[in-house]
């Protein structure tokens, strides 16, 4: 029994990581019906600027940590919005794959820039900004970071669901990815709603992208790729543009992905991750919880 | 008139473009004709019938393996080993496709990476010791017949050249007929396409097999370029190059896809000097081309009926 | 019209681009990943060839004609690989010391055998020496060597009952995995699991929470180091009691840092000896060169074995007392005998295989350096 | 096909039911539609008109009732074997293949009729040639006689509202249908265009039978022999033209209660 709920938990961990990046996915596929190609590349820059950062703020003792979290947010959250206006708002009116091959651009673009700043080597990420240890319950161990990682998954989500549901932003961005063209006649400021969007997701996947790095002590400048399609895949899974999706597609794919190297077999890891989406796509095409979008004759 | 000019003139300074080219050249010469192939063929699923297919490296890679294989392990000869080579994709390609091809537009392209991940897995994890696993299988040299040495540079050029041109007429053809009319409706609207009886799930599944033959055959010509086929020449990374290939050079115009290819396999081999920074630059082109041109370098023009009849130019 | 002239203008590039250039110096090419994710080890051997090339030339060059050294990228891809085999053959290259990935020095041997030039490297794939190019040699030991090397360690030496063995999809830690369970089976030793892990993923939990519950006596992995210090560090977590045992790729400083310094120690690693513990004299005077040269220690031992693998090549030649390439490697397979190598005594066997072995088992001791428990200097077939 | 008598039945629907979640946009309709006849439908709006063409067309799919087109079932078809059957529509929001000519667009409508396969079009070889004179004369006869042959090379998104319409129905006329459907063909039309249209219609009606939903009813009523009314998705009357104008419910669902009075059979 030891073996299955430690396997739970490794599932629940790694699954709300992937939440944390699946949910700046989903909120911009919702507002702007673009993979952001780039977002996996924006959370693994959020780890580096923290290996810059954290020695800086070691000065301040005890603050450190907060200083620094703060620090990478807020760049992150800037870089995003740039991003945005570079790369995406120019293409506002232009077809649909334009759109995704410069979010393809805009990731290569700042995966090189981490290669050449911080050099293609994989680096060390700080020990000292997320407490660190264990906690033994008879065999099973559950590291001090996983529960602080899945208490920060609930808790984002819940500000989130309420950002979202009851404040007059929120309502903006609801009526901003329902339909892009009458919340625009409506009124709503497009340009600034698309920002706080893209503000929203990028910090979101900053805090993911150092937990990521706190989780795994190690980050290299091309692992935004393959964490930036599972977290897609989680999103896609708990039906892309609802936020509580985000969150139960990244546990599910955590717990399938963690289940299947456990029991099954750990070479066919990916392959059993993958066809579980193929196979939900064929029958429920928008997800487990995305609203179901009737054509319109 | 000077379209059919520049076209002479291009064919002619290919054909006699092996005299002149060193052998590495003459091996980048032949990798810009397979890559082209593999970048028309993407051409036709995305550029034509409007599928968001990122994981088109896979039936590049089934055509570069299965030859592989054959050759390789069960010693066939080069005529047979290419024909299953080219056609045997086809088959697979559909049975891949046919269940997922109603899923609309970005559904259909995480899926699409999603398959490409298995495939590269499959590869990775060497079935049946076929596959040769992660280090893939190398020493592809079908045997010579009655005198065609398969492996030497300049016949694997002449053949990649000939290949391409017989493939850009066949697209040529198949853009002025029915089916490539077709391909263009489902593309634009295809409500309106099966209001009209236009099947587009079917005519979604000619497309791949058809690009699936056309890859399958670039597969055979970079396994005798190269003499080695691995995993990782045919990843999503290399399906997210022919997208934005044809992306950029522009959806179903044939100049603009060979553009697109020159860009991205042959510019970097003159850019050796400052390696580590040439990513860095096509990312920044990447969304540059975009901004700027969002339909793509040489979007196509579409008018595909006879000029004379109305008296239009296009 | 104008779109056309755009296709013009990229058929001329690829006109003036092409140019042969011919020079009487004798030149030795290094194919090797300069960018991409093995970046470090393909500037650590272009480093050391330039500087063993320098140090010939200060001498008088080879046989009265001075060297020069080109460098390719080949990223330790197949594709590069082959475009670099070729632009080298072209630019005269008549030895060349290439690649660190197993996948591009394969891709690249039939090139090389056809126009005699003479290539080694540090690849280690037991498949490199199978396809009898004769020009090819190297002064690394293939994944076998060190397969049976571990087996018998693993069986004989430490005893284990259970063996798990892990390992990632790298040509590299495939081969060298299968290597290590077909010796294993060989000697009757009993392996619990045979568990496969994605280098690009991070969270190892899962399989290493499988493994737990066989409860294994060694958790043996063939692959790189980053994902070495990871498995190691996320074994501690999950307090599975076993000895951890790395293959010669967790040799690398970073280990012990990605693994954390209270998990690095009493972890295990099978291999060749670190730069650092070669006692040799030219070894020493090598490494020092290189730090004064570089300003940086030599990156791992393979920077040491290519640089063994150039020398060797260079001494042929001067014992022949011919630049010819036939000629040299002729001497090399079988003629010479012994020759004083950095990383000790060199004979290559007729099939281009180093004889021998310097394989050893060292562990990271409590003040976190590499201390030697067992080496098998007896083994020298 | 032999020559079918007059005035057989072409198309029957029998209780059609289609409702969204619990909404019945169409609830238990029946009626027959005969060869060679112009049948109206008109109601107010929201009364289940389109979401009728939609299940005859196969767009969606009802959840009770039968469709026999024929003499077949085609109540479960998808759209596009229905169209191969021959029946073909224009749609309310006219949904033309935007980049491409006019010409091709028209063209579309070729497409079943045409027996060119996948070796003809790759290889413009064999029937490739005749075939393709035949599809493109049809097109120019066609555009003619709609009075559109000037605008054959503009983009079909260039063209006004009221040529778009008229691009559309000769789409659809191309394959020569049995059965045309058309979806409010006269919207965004002038007055001079909706007279134009008409005798179209007439001469169409020789060899097509046309069921179609119109809003302008002296256009409805000058060209349909029968009409049909639907409030509610139910058939709230059927008739001659004459008829329905002095039809009670008819009036009230239109005009509303107290105006009957006014606009009585006396008025």
């Amino acid at each position: 029994m030891d073996i299955f709920s430690q396997q739970l938990i490794n599932g629940l961990t790694y699954g709300s990581l992937l939440g944390f990046i699946a949910l700046g996915y989903t909120m911009v596929y919702g507002i702007l019906n673009l993979i952001n190609f780039a977002h996996g590349d924006m959370v693994t820059l959020a780890a580096f600027l923290a290996i810059t950062i954290a020695p800086l703020a070691v000065a301040a003792g005890t603050l450190a940590m907060i200083i620094t979290l703060a620090a990478v947010v807020v760049s992150v959250c800037i870089i995003a919005i740039l991003l945005e206006k570079i790369a995406y708002k120019p293409l506002r009116a232009a077809p649909r794959l334009s759109l995704i091959v410069s979010a393809l651009g805009a990731g290569m673009v700042i995966k090189n820039a981490i290669m050449l700043i911080w050099g293609a080597n994989p680096r060390i990420f700080p020990r000292n900004l997320f407490p660190a240890g264990l906690a033994k319950f008879s065999d099973i161990s559950v590291s001090y970071l996983s529960v602080i990682i899945l208490l920060l998954n609930i808790l984002v989500m819940l500000t989130l669901y309420i950002f979202i549901n009851k404040t007059r932003v929120g309502i903006a961005i609801k009526a901003l990815s329902t339909d892009y063209s009458v919340a625009e006649l409506m009124g709503v400021n497009v340009n600034n709603t698309v920002m706080i969007v893209f503000l929203i997701g990028g910090g979101v996947g900053a805090l993911g992208g150092m937990l990521i790095g706190a989780s795994y002590t190690t980050v290299t400048f091309s692992m935004g790729f393959d964490y930036g399609i599972k977290a897609f895949i989680a999103a896609i899974l708990g039906g892309i543009g609802s936020i509580p999706g985000a969150m139960f597609g990244g546990l599910l794919l955590g717990l399938t992905y963690t289940f299947c190297s456990g029991y099954v077999s750990s070479a066919w890891a990916n392959t059993v991750t993958y066809l579980l989406l193929i196979i939900l796509l064929i029958f429920r095409p928008n997800g487990l919880f995305g609203r179901s979008l009737v054509q319109k004759v | 008139m000077k379209r059919k000019l520049l076209i002479a003139v291009l064919l002619v300074f290919c054909t006699i473009y092996p005299i002149f080219a060193n052998s590495a050249w003459l091996t980048i010469g032949a990798t810009f004709f397979i890559f082209s192939l593999v970048a028309l063929s993407q051409d036709i699923v995305l550029g034509r019938a409007g599928v968001y297919d990122m994981g088109h490296a896979i039936y590049f890679g089934m055509g570069g393996y299965i030859f592989a294989i054959l050759v390789t392990k069960l010693g066939m000869n080069f005529f047979a080993a290419a024909f299953a080579a080219v056609f045997l994709p086809a088959l697979l390609a559909l049975a891949v496709v046919t269940p997922v091809i109603h899923l609309r537009g970005d559904y259909f392209l995480v899926v699409s990476i999603g398959l490409n991940f298995i495939f590269t897995q499959i590869l990775n994890n060497n079935p049946f010791r076929l596959t040769g696993g992660p280090n893939g299988i190398f020493g592809i040299f079908p045997a010579p017949f009655m005198g065609i040495n398969f492996s030497s540079s300049v016949f694997i050029y002449y053949f990649a050249f000939i290949v391409i041109t017989l493939t850009i007429a066949i697209m040529n053809n198949f853009d002025n007929s029915r089916y490539g009319r077709a391909f263009y409706f489902i593309y634009q609207d295809d409500l309106a396409a099966a209001s009209m009886g236009i099947n587009a799930s079917y005519l979604k599944q000619i497309g791949f097999m058809m690009s699936a033959v056309l890859a399958g055959f670039a597969g055979v010509l970079y396994a005798l370029e190269y003499s080695a086929v691995s995993p990782e020449t045919f990843s999503v990374d290399q399906s997210i190059t022919f997208f934005a290939i044809v992306i950029v050079g522009g959806q179903g115009s044939l100049p603009g896809v060979l553009l697109g290819t020159f860009a991205m396999f042959v510019l970097p081999e003159l850019f050796r000097g400052f390696a580590d920074v040439r990513y860095l630059i096509f990312g920044i082109a990447m969304v540059a081309m975009m901004v700027m041109r969002p339909r793509g370098l040489m979007p196509t023009k579409y008018g595909f009926y006879p000029k004379k009849l109305f008296g239009g130019d296009t | 019209m104008k779109k056309y002239f755009l296709v013009l203008i990229m058929i001329l590039i690829l006109f003036c681009a092409c140019n042969r250039k011919t020079s009487n110096e004798f030149v030795v090419g290094v194919q090797a990943p300069i960018t991409g994710e093995y970046a470090s080890e393909g500037q650590g051997m272009s480093n050391a060839v330039k500087l063993i090339v320098q140090q010939q030339n200060d001498e008088g060059g080879l046989n009265g004609v001075m060297i020069k050294v080109i460098t390719c990228d080949d990223e330790g891809s197949p594709q590069k690989a082959s475009i670099c085999a070729k632009k080298l053959v072209n630019d005269g290259a008549k030895v060349v010391i290439g690649s660190y990935t197993s996948t591009a020095t394969a891709a690249s041997q039939e090139i090389y055998a056809n126009a005699s030039v003479i290539q080694t490297s540090d690849a280690t794939a037991a498949v490199l020496t199978q396809g009898n190019y004769k020009t090819y040699f190297r002064a690394s030991f293939n994944d076998d060597i060190e397969g049976e090397f571990t087996a018998n360690y693993f069986v004989n030496v430490k005893k284990y009952g259970n063996i798990a063995i892990i390992s990632d999809y790298s040509s590299f830690s495939s081969g060298l995995a299968g290597a290590v369970v077909k010796n294993i089976g060989l000697l009757g030793g009993n392996i619990v699991c045979n568990e496969k892990i994605d280098a690009n993923a991070q969270d190892f939990k899962a399989v290493l929470t499988k493994i737990k519950a066989l409860n294994p006596d060694v958790i043996y992995f063939s692959g790189y180091y980053t994902q070495s210090g990871l498995l190691r560090a996320q074994q501690v977590q999950l307090d599975i009691q076993a000895d951890y045992v790395g293959g010669n790729a967790t040799d690398n400083p970073q280990f012990i840092e990605i693994a954390g310094e209270q998990n690095a120690i009493d972890s295990y690693l099978v291999g060749l000896p670190v730069p650092e513990q070669l006692d040799y004299p030219e070894a020493l005077k090598f490494n020092s060169d290189y730090l004064r040269e570089y300003k940086a220690p030599v990156p791992s031992i393979w920077t040491v074995i290519n640089a063994d693998g150039l020398r060797v090549v260079f001494e042929a030649m001067k014992q022949v007392n011919t630049n010819d390439t036939i000629a040299a490697i002729e001497h090399i397979k079988g003629g010479m005998k012994d020759f004083r190598g950095l990383t000790g005594p060199i004979t290559i066997q007729r099939n281009g295989e180093r004889a021998g072995s310097i394989y050893r088992v060292n562990v990271i001791n409590s003040d976190l350096d590499y201390e030697t428990v067992y080496y098998d200097p007896v083994s020298g077939k | 096909m032999n020559n079918p008598p007059v005035n057989n039945i072409i198309l029957s629907v029998r209780n059609l039911t289609k409702s969204f979640y619990a909404l019945k946009a169409v609830d238990n309709v029946s009626f027959d539609l005969s060869e060679g006849e112009i049948l109206g439908i008109i109601g107010p709006n929201g009364s289940g008109k389109t979401t009728l063409f939609n299940c005859i067309s196969g767009v969606i799919k009802a959840e009770t009732g039968q469709i026999i087109f024929e003499g077949n079932d085609i109540s479960g078809k998808s759209m596009d074997i229905i169209a191969k059957m021959g029946i073909r529509r224009t749609f309310q929001t006219i949904r033309l293949f935007r980049d491409m000519s006019v010409a091709e667009n028209i063209y579309s409508g070729f497409y079943t009729k045409s027996n060119q396969n996948l070796f003809h079009a790759l290889t413009h070889s064999g029937l490739y040639g005749t075939d393709e004179k035949l599809a493109w004369e049809s097109v120019k006869k066609l555009a003619q006689f709609f009075l559109i042959d000037g605008y054959l090379t503009y983009k079909a998104d260039d063209l006004a509202y009221g040529l778009q319409r008229k691009v559309e129905i000769a789409r659809a006329m191309l394959s020569e249908p049995k059965l045309l459907i058309l979806d409010e063909p006269a919207a965004g039309m002038n007055d001079s265009e909706k007279t134009e249209l008409s005798e179209m219609i007439r001469v169409i009606a020789k060899n097509t039978t046309v069921l179609m939903i119109e809003h302008d009813l002296d256009m409805v009523m000058d060209l349909c022999k029968r009409i049909i009314v639907l409030n509610h998705g139910m058939i709230l009357a059927e008739g001659l033209p004459e008829e329905i104008q002095n039809n009670k419910e008819v009036i009230t669902a239109y005009m509303g209660p107290d105006d009957y009075r006014i606009y009585g059979p006396g008025a």
